[in-house]
C-alpha cells in the first residue's frame, strides 16, 4: 500500500496522530489545482494589465479590495489575540494563539499578494516608502500592513521552528527560544500597528469628501470609520478564529482546545460587537443627518438604488450585528455549540458586509445629478485570482496543522498531549 | 582556527559580495560605446575659436533647445577635409557628403517624461554650461558613453560614482540632483515643471 | 507669477459636438483604445449629454463637458494619493498628475467625485507609423497609471520658455490656451486666470448665472459653468432638486 | 577539510549581509522602477522642432482653414486658423484628428484588380486602353477643383462625360435651378444676413455646411440671447444636437416636413403675412396639422413667427422643392439673406447616377463619397485613400490622403461668396499614391496639369484685382505686388474672399406647388464626412464615451 511506501512520520510531532502522507496528498490536491489556476490568472492581470479585470474607470475598486479589506478584518484575531495573552494576560486563550498567528500570517501575505496585483504598476509600489504623502491613509495602511507582516513572520518563525526535525538543530533550537522571548514584545508591536492599519482601512472611505455616501466627520484627523472598522475587525476576529478551529475539528475528528475556550472567544466577541453596533448606530444617525446633509446629499438618495435600498442598512445593524451579539453574548446561547459557531458565522458575515457595502455601493452610487448608478460584476481572472488567495490559505494551514504543534500548549517544551 | 571557521567563511562571503557589487555589478550593468566621430571640443574652441557654446549648441528664437547641432552646421566648415585625422574622413564621407545626420550619443539625454529648457536656465537663470555639464565643453577626447542595460539611461544621469556619496554638483542627472539645486536657490516648481 | 488657471464653460453655447474631446485627446497623445467601452475609455475632456428630465416637447437637453476641476481646496485627489503622485501647484493652482509616480492604485479615481481621472487599461499602441504623428510636447504615457486632464501643461511649457528666451519672467496669456478651448468652435470655453479679478473669466466666474458642479462638498473646484437655464443650474446639486419618487425608474 | 553544508549556509548569509551594502540590490530596484517608466515598447514622440503650417483642409468640399503643426515632416496637430474669414478658427470634430488618418490601418497602399495585388503601371495601361476603347465617364465629388477640371478636359476629350456627386447641402439648393436657372453649384445660402433661420430638420448646429462659418454665426448672434438677432427654428421630430440649442424647436412627426413646408406657405399667403407670390399649395392646413401632428394653431403661430423677422431663410437637410418653394413664397430666393448666386457661375453640371450605361470606363475620383458604387459593366477605376469596404470596382487605386498632394479650395458649397484657397502637399504620402487627375494627365499629356490650372486660377484673381487675401495679414489683392506673389501667399494658406456676396439678381419662377417630397431623415453625423474613415481618435466620441452614437456605415 502506498502509505509504507510514501511517509512523512518522521516530520510528524511525536505522539502526534496524523492521517497517511497520500490521503493528505489528496486532500491538497484540488486546492494546489485551485491556487494553479489562480496564479495563471493572475499572471494575465500582471502580463497583460488590468484590462484582464472587469473593473473600470467608475468601479476603480473592485472584488479584489473588498475581499481584501474582509480577510484583513477577519486576520485581526492574530493581533487580538495575541494582545489578550500577552498584554492583558488572558492565559486561557493561549491554545488558540499559534492558529490565530498562522490564520492571521494567511490573511495578511494572502492580501499583499492580492494587491500587488491590484496595483497597475507593482515594480513602482515602493515609491510609497521613498516618496510618501503623509496625508494619505493608503500611505498608513501600506506602511502599518507591511511592518505587520513582518511581525507576523516573526511570529511564525517560532512555531515553525518547533518543527521535529528542525528542532534537531542545535542553533535553530537557540533562535527560537531567543524569539520566544521576543513574542510579547512582538505582540505589543503588532497590536499597535493592527491598530493603526485597521483604522486607516476604515479611513481609507472615511476621508472621500467627494464620495458622501462614505465620507464621515471624525476625531482629529481620523474620521469615525478609522474606529468603526478596529471595533468591527477585533470583534470578529476571535469568532473567525473559533470557525476556523471548529473547522478543523469537524475535519479531523479531534477535540483540539478545551470545551469553554469558544464560549470565551465568543463572549469577547459578542461584547465587542454589541458596542460596535451602538457606535455603529450612532454614526450612521450622525452621518444621515449631519454630515451628508450638509455638502448637499440628502438621505434618501443613498437608498433609492436597488438593490442598495434600507434592508441592507438593516442587515449590516441588526441582522449580523445585534442578533450574533446577542446570541454570542448571552450564557444560555453561546453554550449551545451550534447557535453559536452560527452566531460567530454572522459576525464574520457582518464585517464583510460592511467591507462590501463600503467598497461597492461607494463607487455604484452617483455623486453628479447626471450620474447613472452603476454595476460592475468580476470577471473571472479576478474570482480565480483571489480563490488561489483561499487555496493558499487552507494548503499552509494544513501543512502547518500537519507538521506543526499548533495546538501543543504553545511552551517550548513538546508535550504529548493534544487535545484527547 | 577551529572556533574562527564560523567568522573566516562568513568574511569570505562578505567579501566575495562586496567585490561582486562594487566591481563586477558597475560594468555588466552598463554598455560601453563610441561616440561616431571622436569630437574634440578642445580642438574646435583652439583652432575655429568656437569658444561660445550657443555658437553650436544653440537656443531657438521660441525658447527650444536645437541640442547637437545639425549636419549643415559642421558642413559650414567641414564641406571638404580639414586635416588628416580618420575622424575627419569618416565625418565627411560618411555624414556630411551623402548628407546624413551624425548619430551622436547624447550623455545628458533625460527620458520623454522629462522637460528641461535650457531657456530657462540659461538665460533666466543664468546659469553657466558647466554647472551641469562640467568641463567636457573644453575636453579634448570624445568620452566613452556608458548606457544601463535596464532603463537605458546615459551613465551621466546616475553620474560616475556608484554609491552617488560626495559627488560635485555638475556629477549625476537625477531628479534629486535637479531639487538639490532647485533648493539651494529656493526655487519651487511642481512635478510637471519639470515633466511632461 | 501665482496665477490660478480655470475656466468658466457656457453651457448654453456648447453643441456637444465634440471637438474638445477629440483635440484634447490629439494634443495629449491620449491613444485611441480599439476594446475600450465609455467605462474603460481615456477621456480627459468628456461632454455629457444632460436632460432636464422631461418627455415630449417639454424635453431639454444640453451638453456639460467634465474635465478635471482642479479643486483648490482639501483636494480630493492629492489627499489620498499615497505616494505624492498628485499634487495642486502652487504657481499656477493646476492640479498636476503624475504618471511615472503613479503607482496605480487608483485611490484617487474613487476619491474623485466628477470621475475626471481616468486608468490606462491598456497599453497605449498606435496603428503601426501613427507614432509619428504624435504631439512632441507630451510623453506618453504607460498601462497601469492614472491620467487626466493637465490644462495642456506642454503648451504652458512652451509659453515659458518662450518667454524666457525673450528675457521676460511672466508668460504671454495669449501662448497659454489648452486645446479643448482653441478646438471649440462656438467659444463656449473660457479660460483663464481666476486669481486675477480683472481676467474675464473672473468677472464670468462671478456672475449670477456661474455655477460649480457639487460645489457644497466644499473642494473649490476652479472650473465653473454658466447657463441661465434654472435646470441647468440645479445639476449642480447631486440630487439636482429632485424628490425621491423621481429617482425611481 | 572538506566543505560543509554549515560552511554554505555560513558563507551565504555573509554574501547576503555584503550584498546589502553593495550598489546591487538598491540600484536594481532603482533601475527596474525606471524601466516601467519608460516601457521600450511603448512609442514616444519623436524630439524635433515643431513647425506652424497653414493650409486647408481637403477631406471635404468645405475646405475649412487648418493650423498644422508639424514635426519632423509629419502632421502632429491640428487647429483652425481664427484669420480665415469663413471658418473663423473653427473646425469640425474629427479634422482635430485628421492627422492621423494617413495610417489607418484601412488606409489603401497598393494598386488592386478584382481583389488581386497590381501595380500603378498595369492600372496605366489599362484606363488607356479602357478610355481609347469607348466612352469614359469620370465621377467627381468636389466639384471646382482644378483637379475637376483635369477630370472633366479629359471626359470631354474622351467624348465621355462628366458627373457629379453632391453633398446634402447643395442637393437642397437643387429645385432653384430649374426656377431660376442657376446651376445649384453657384448657389449658396446668406445665413449671414438671415434674421430668421427655418432649419427643416437640417443639422445646422452638427456638421451642416461650413461647421465654422454657422456654429460660430449662432454664437455670437443667437447662443444665450432672450432676443437673438437671427433666430434659429429647428423643425425636426427628435431633438438633435441644433434642436437642443436652437431658439425654438418644433417636434413634428417624421417625414412631414414637406407637408408642414406647404401648410405654412398656404398660412402665409392667406393671411397675407408676406406680399402674394408663388402658387397657393393644395395642402390646409388642417392637412398639414394632421399629418405633422402639430394644431392648426401651433402652424399659424409659426407661420407668424417666421414671418415676424425676415429676411427669413428655409433650409431643408435634403434635396426638398416643398421647402425650397417656401422659401419663394417668403420671397428669399435671389435675395439678400435667403438663397443667393455667386457672382461667379459654374457651368450646370451633371449630376451622377448609380447605373451608368453605355460606358466602357468609369473613373471615380477620391472626393465620392464611398457609398456611391456605379451599377454598369464599364470597367471601374475607383480611386480612394482609404479602404471603405466593398466598392464593386475593379481597379483599387490609391489615391493621396491628408495634405498629401496639391490642391485647391474653391468656395465652399453652401457659401454665399466666392473663396478660392490653395492647399499645398505638407507631408509625404505614406502610400504609393497618385490622384485620379495626376493619372489622366500621365495618360493624356495634354491636360494641363494641376499645378498650371493652380497657377492661371492664381494669376486671373490677380488680374481682375478684386477681393482680400487673408493671410498672416489681410491685404486686398489691389495691393499685392504680383500674380506670384499672391501664389506665393496662397501655397501658404492664405485664403482669397471674393467681394461681398452682391446678391446677384435671378429672376425665380415657381408655376404651381411641387410634389411633397419624402424628406430624407436627419443624416447621420459621420455622413457629413465624406471619406469612407472616420480619425482614430473619433472613437473617443462614440466608443470610448457615450457622447454619439457609433456611425452606422463606417467601423474604423
Amino acid at each position: 500500500m502506498a502509505s509504507t511506501v510514501l511517509t512523512d512520520s518522521r516530520w510528524i510531532a511525536r505522539g502526534e496522530e496524523r492521517t497517511s502522507l497520500p490521503r493528505f496528498l489528496l486532500w491538497l490536491a484540488p486546492w494546489a489545482a485551485l491556487l494553479a489556476v489562480g496564479v495563471y490568472a493572475a499572471g494575465l492581470c500582471l502580463y497583460y494589465g488590468l484590462n484582464q479585470t472587469n473593473m473600470d474607470n467608475r468601479f476603480a475598486f473592485g472584488l479584489w479590495i473588498f475581499l481584501d479589506l474582509g480577510i484583513i478584518a477577519l486576520g485581526a484575531g492574530a493581533f487580538f489575540t495575541g494582545f489578550l495573552v500577552y498584554i492583558l494576560k488572558r492565559a486561557e486563550l493561549k491554545p488558540i494563539l499559534n492558529t490565530a498567528v498562522v490564520v492571521g500570517f494567511i490573511c495578511y501575505s494572502g492580501a499583499v499578494a492580492i494587491l500587488m496585483i491590484d496595483v497597475g504598476q507593482p515594480l513602482r509600489a515602493w515609491f510609497t516608502f521613498w516618496h510618501p504623502n503623509t496625508h494619505s491613509m493608503l500611505t498608513e495602511v501600506t506602511f502599518c500592513i507591511s511592518c505587520y507582516l513582518l511581525v507576523l513572520c516573526l511570529e511564525y518563525i517560532p512555531i515553525l521552528l518547533r518543527n521535529r526535525q528542525l528542532r534537531r538543530l542545535p542553533s535553530f533550537l537557540v533562535f527560537e527560544h531567543q524569539l520566544h522571548k521576543l513574542v510579547p514584545v512582538l505582540a505589543a508591536v503588532g497590536t499597535l500597528l493592527s491598530f493603526f492599519h485597521q483604522g486607516s482601512l476604515g479611513g481609507l472611505y472615511g476621508v472621500l469628501r467627494g464620495r458622501p455616501f462614505a465620507f464621515r466627520s471624525g476625531f482629529l484627523i481620523w474620521p469615525s470609520t478609522f474606529f468603526l472598522f478596529i471595533l468591527s475587525a477585533i470583534a470578529s476576529g476571535p469568532s473567525f478564529l473559533m470557525l476556523i478551529t471548529a473547522t478543523v475539528e469537524k475535519i479531523t475528528g479531534r477535540q483540539l482546545v478545551p470545551r469553554d475556550l469558544f464560549r470565551r472567544l465568543g463572549f469577547i466577541s459578542g461584547v465587542l460587537l454589541g458596542i460596535y453596533v451602538a457606535a455603529k448606530c450612532v454614526d450612521t444617525l450622525i452621518w444621515l443627518n449631519v454630515t451628508s446633509p450638509s455638502v448637499g446629499f440628502a438621505p434618501w438618495q443613498y437608498y433609492v438604488h436597488k438593490p442598495f435600498g434600507t434592508p441592507i442598512l438593516f442587515a449590516e445593524i441588526v441582522v449580523f450585528g445585534l442578533i450574533p451579539a446577542f446570541l454570542l453574548t448571552f450564557r444560555k446561547t453561546a453554550a449551545h455549540r451550534v447557535l453559536l459557531l452560527t452566531a460567530a458565522a454572522m459576525a464574520c458575515g457582518g464585517v464583510l458586509l460592511n467591507r462590501f457595502v463600503l467598497t461597492v455601493q461607494t463607487l455604484a452610487l452617483p455623486t453628479l445629478s447626471f450620474d447613472e448608478f452603476l454595476s460592475y460584476t468580476p470577471s473571472w481572472q479576478e474570482i480565480a485570482s483571489f480563490s488561489a488567495v483561499i487555496a493558499y490559505g487552507v494548503i499552509v494551514y494544513s501543512l502547518s496543522y500537519r507538521y506543526l504543534p499548533l495546538f501543543a500548549p504553545s511552551k517550548g517544551t513538546d508535550s504529548h498531549v493534544s487535545g484527547n | 582556527m577551529k572556533q574562527h571557521r564560523n567568522a573566516i567563511v562568513f568574511i569570505l562571503g562578505l567579501a566575495a559580495a562586496l567585490f561582486v557589487g562594487w566591481f563586477v555589478f558597475p560594468r555588466v550593468l552598463y554598455v560601453q560605446k563610441h561616440q561616431p566621430l571622436d569630437f574634440l571640443h578642445k580642438t574646435h574652441a583652439e583652432k575655429s575659436g568656437l569658444t561660445d557654446c550657443s555658437e553650436c549648441h544653440t537656443i531657438r528664437e521660441d525658447g527650444t533647445f536645437a541640442g547637437m547641432p545639425a549636419m549643415e552646421k559642421c558642413a559650414g566648415c567641414h564641406s571638404d577635409k580639414i586635416g588628416e585625422s580618420t575622424a575627419e574622413a569618416t565625418l565627411v564621407s560618411d555624414y556630411i557628403k551623402p548628407g546624413h545626420e551624425t548619430p551622436w550619443l547624447v550623455y545628458s539625454r533625460q527620458p520623454a517624461n522629462v522637460w528641461f529648457s535650457h531657456a530657462i536656465h540659461v538665460k533666466r537663470a543664468q546659469l553657466s554650461c558647466d554647472e551641469c555639464h562640467a568641463t567636457y565643453g573644453t575636453s579634448d577626447a570624445a568620452k566613452i558613453y556608458q548606457v544601463n542595460r535596464i532603463s537605458g539611461y546615459s551613465r551621466d544621469v546616475w553620474g560616475p560614482s556608484m554609491s552617488r556619496l560626495g559627488r560635485a554638483p555638475h556629477e549625476g542627472m537625477k531628479m534629486s540632483d535637479c531639487e538639490a539645486c532647485h533648493a539651494k536657490h529656493n526655487i519651487e516648481v511642481g512635478c510637471l515643471g519639470c515633466h511632461e | 507669477m501665482s496665477a490660478r488657471y480655470g475656466m468658466v464653460i457656457d453651457i448654453d453655447r456648447c453643441t456637444g459636438c465634440g471637438s474638445c474631446m477629440v483635440a484634447c485627446a490629439a494634443e495629449n497623445n491620449v491613444p485611441t483604445l480599439p476594446k475600450a467601452t465609455a467605462r474603460t475609455g481615456l477621456t480627459p475632456m468628456l461632454v455629457r449629454r444632460v436632460s432636464n428630465g422631461r418627455e415630449g416637447n417639454a424635453r431639454r437637453e444640453s451638453f456639460i463637458p467634465i474635465l478635471c476641476m482642479h479643486c483648490e481646496h482639501d483636494t480630493p485627489c492629492v489627499k489620498v494619493c499615497p505616494q505624492q503622485a498628485v499634487e495642486v501647484d502652487k504657481a499656477t493652482g493646476i492640479v498636476m498628475q503624475m504618471p511615472q509616480r503613479c503607482l496605480g492604485c487608483r485611490y484617487c479615481m474613487t476619491a474623485c467625485p466628477y470621475h475626471a481621472r481616468y486608468f490606462n487599461w491598456w497599453d497605449p499602441a498606435w496603428p503601426a507609423g501613427m507614432e509619428k504623428s504624435l504631439n512632441p510636447g507630451v510623453s506618453v504615457r504607460m498601462r497601469g497609471v492614472v491620467e487626466k486632464c493637465n490644462l495642456c501643461h506642454s503648451r504652458l511649457h512652451a509659453a515659458m520658455e518662450k518667454a524666457a528666451a525673450a528675457g521676460k519672467k511672466e508668460i504671454d496669456p495669449a501662448d497659454y490656451v489648452p486645446a479643448c478651448v482653441e478646438a471649440c468652435p462656438t467659444g463656449a470655453i473660457h479660460f483663464g486666470n481666476l486669481a486675477d479679478p480683472n481676467d474675464p473669466v473672473s468677472r464670468e466666474a462671478r456672475s449670477p448665472n456661474a455655477f460649480r458642479l457639487l460645489a457644497r462638498i466644499g473642494t473649490e473646484p476652479k472650473v465653473y459653468y454658466k447657463s441661465k437655464e434654472a435646470w441647468v443650474r440645479a445639476l449642480a446639486e447631486s440630487n439636482a432638486g429632485r424628490e425621491p419618487e423621481v429617482q425611481h425608474g | 577539510m572538506k566543505v560543509t553544508r554549515r560552511d554554505l549556509l555560513v558563507w551565504s548569509a555573509g554574501a547576503a549581509a555584503g550584498m546589502l551594502v553593495t550598489p546591487v540590490p538598491w540600484k536594481l530596484l532603482d533601475d527596474v522602477s525606471i524601466w516601467s517608466q519608460n516601457w521600450p515598447w511603448i512609442p514616444q514622440p519623436a524630439r524635433v522642432p515643431v513647425e506652424v503650417k497653414q493650409s486647408s483642409c481637403t477631406l471635404c468640399p468645405n475646405g475649412c482653414g487648418l493650423r498644422v503643426r508639424m514635426a519632423a515632416g509629419w502632421p502632429v496637430g491640428v487647429a483652425g486658423v481664427t484669420m480665415n474669414p469663413i471658418t473663423r478658427g473653427a473646425l469640425c470634430p474629427l479634422a482635430f484628428g485628421a492627422h492621423q488618418l494617413n495610417w489607418h490601418s484601412r488606409r489603401m497602399r497598393g494598386v488592386r484588380h478584382r481583389g488581386g495585388i497590381s501595380s500603378w503601371p498595369e492600372a496605366h495601361a489599362a484606363l488607356t486602353k479602357a478610355s481609347e476603347e469607348g466612352r469614359t465617364v469620370v465621377i467627381d465629388g468636389y466639384p471646382g477643383r482644378a483637379a475637376s477640371s483635369v477630370l472633366e478636359q479629359f471626359a470631354l476629350k474622351r467624348g465621355g462625360s462628366y458627373q457629379v456627386v453632391l453633398g446634402s447641402e447643395t442637393r437642397g439648393l437643387r429645385p432653384y435651378e430649374n426656377w431660376t436657372g442657376v446651376p445649384a453649384t453657384s448657389l449658396g445660402y446668406d445665413l449671414e444676413n438671415a434674421k430668421t433661420v427655418v432649419s427643416f430638420g437640417a443639422p445646422l448646429l452638427d456638421g451642416w455646411g461650413v461647421p465654422g462659418r454657422f456654429t460660430r454665426l449662432w454664437a455670437e448672434r443667437a447662443a444665450d440671447a432672450d432676443d437673438p438677432q437671427f433666430r434659429l427654428i429647428q423643425i425636426e421630430s427628435s431633438l438633435s444636437r441644433t434642436a437642443a440649442r436652437a431658439w425654438k424647436w418644433i417636434s413634428i412627426v417624421e417625414g412631414s416636413e414637406s407637408t408642414l413646408a406647404a401648410g405654412l406657405a398656404r398660412v402665409l399667403i392667406e393671411q397675407k403675412l408676406v406680399p402674394a407670390r408663388g402658387p397657393i399649395p393644395a395642402v390646409t392646413v388642417s392637412d398639414a396639422a394632421k399629418r405633422s401632428g402639430l394644431t392648426a394653431d401651433q402652424i399659424q403661430e409659426l407661420a407668424r413667427t417666421i414671418a415676424a423677422k425676415r429676411p427669413a431663410l428655409a433650409i431643408s437637410s435634403d434635396e426638398n422643392p416643398s421647402i425650397a418653394a417656401l422659401n419663394v413664397v417668403l420671397g428669399s430666393v435671389g435675395k439678400k439673406g435667403g438663397i443667393v448666386g455667386r457672382s461667379r457661375r459654374d457651368p450646370a453640371r451633371v449630376t451622377a447616377d448609380k447605373s451608368i450605361s453605355g460606358a466602357r470606363a468609369v473613373v471615380v475620383d477620391a472626393s465620392v463619397p464611398w457609398d456611391f458604387v456605379p451599377e454598369t459593366d464599364a470597367e471601374v477605376f475607383r480611386f480612394a485613400a482609404w479602404d471603405g469596404g466593398s466598392s464593386k470596382a475593379d481597379w483599387l487605386l490609391p489615391a493621396p490622403g491628408f495634405l498629401e498632394d496639391l490642391t485647391d479650395v474653391p468656395s465652399p458649397p453652401s457659401a454665399a461668396g466666392e473663396s478660392y484657397a490653395v492647399a499645398p502637399a505638407l507631408t509625404k504620402a505614406t502610400a504609393d499614391v497618385r490622384s485620379a487627375a495626376q493619372l489622366l494627365v500621365s495618360i493624356d499629356s495634354s491636360l494641363t496639369s494641376i499645378d498650371n490650372i493652380i497657377h492661371g486660377r492664381c494669376a486671373e484673381i490677380f488680374r481682375q484685382r478684386a477681393g482680400t487675401l487673408y493671410g498672416r495679414e489681410i491685404m486686398p489683392v489691389a495691393q499685392i505686388a504680383s500674380a506670384d506673389k499672391l501664389e506665393e501667399q496662397l501655397h501658404n494658406g492664405a485664403v482669397w474672399i471674393g467681394e461681398p456676396a452682391r446678391a446677384a439678381s435671378f429672376r425665380c419662377e415657381l408655376k404651381q406647388w411641387p410634389s411633397l417630397a419624402a424628406a430624407a431623415e436627419d443624416p447621420d453625423w459621420a455622413e457629413h464626412w465624406p471619406v469612407p474613415m472616420l480619425p482614430p481618435l473619433a472613437s473617443k466620441l462614440y466608443s470610448e464615451s457615450s457622447l454619439r452614437e457609433a456611425p452606422a456605415r463606417r467601423n474604423s
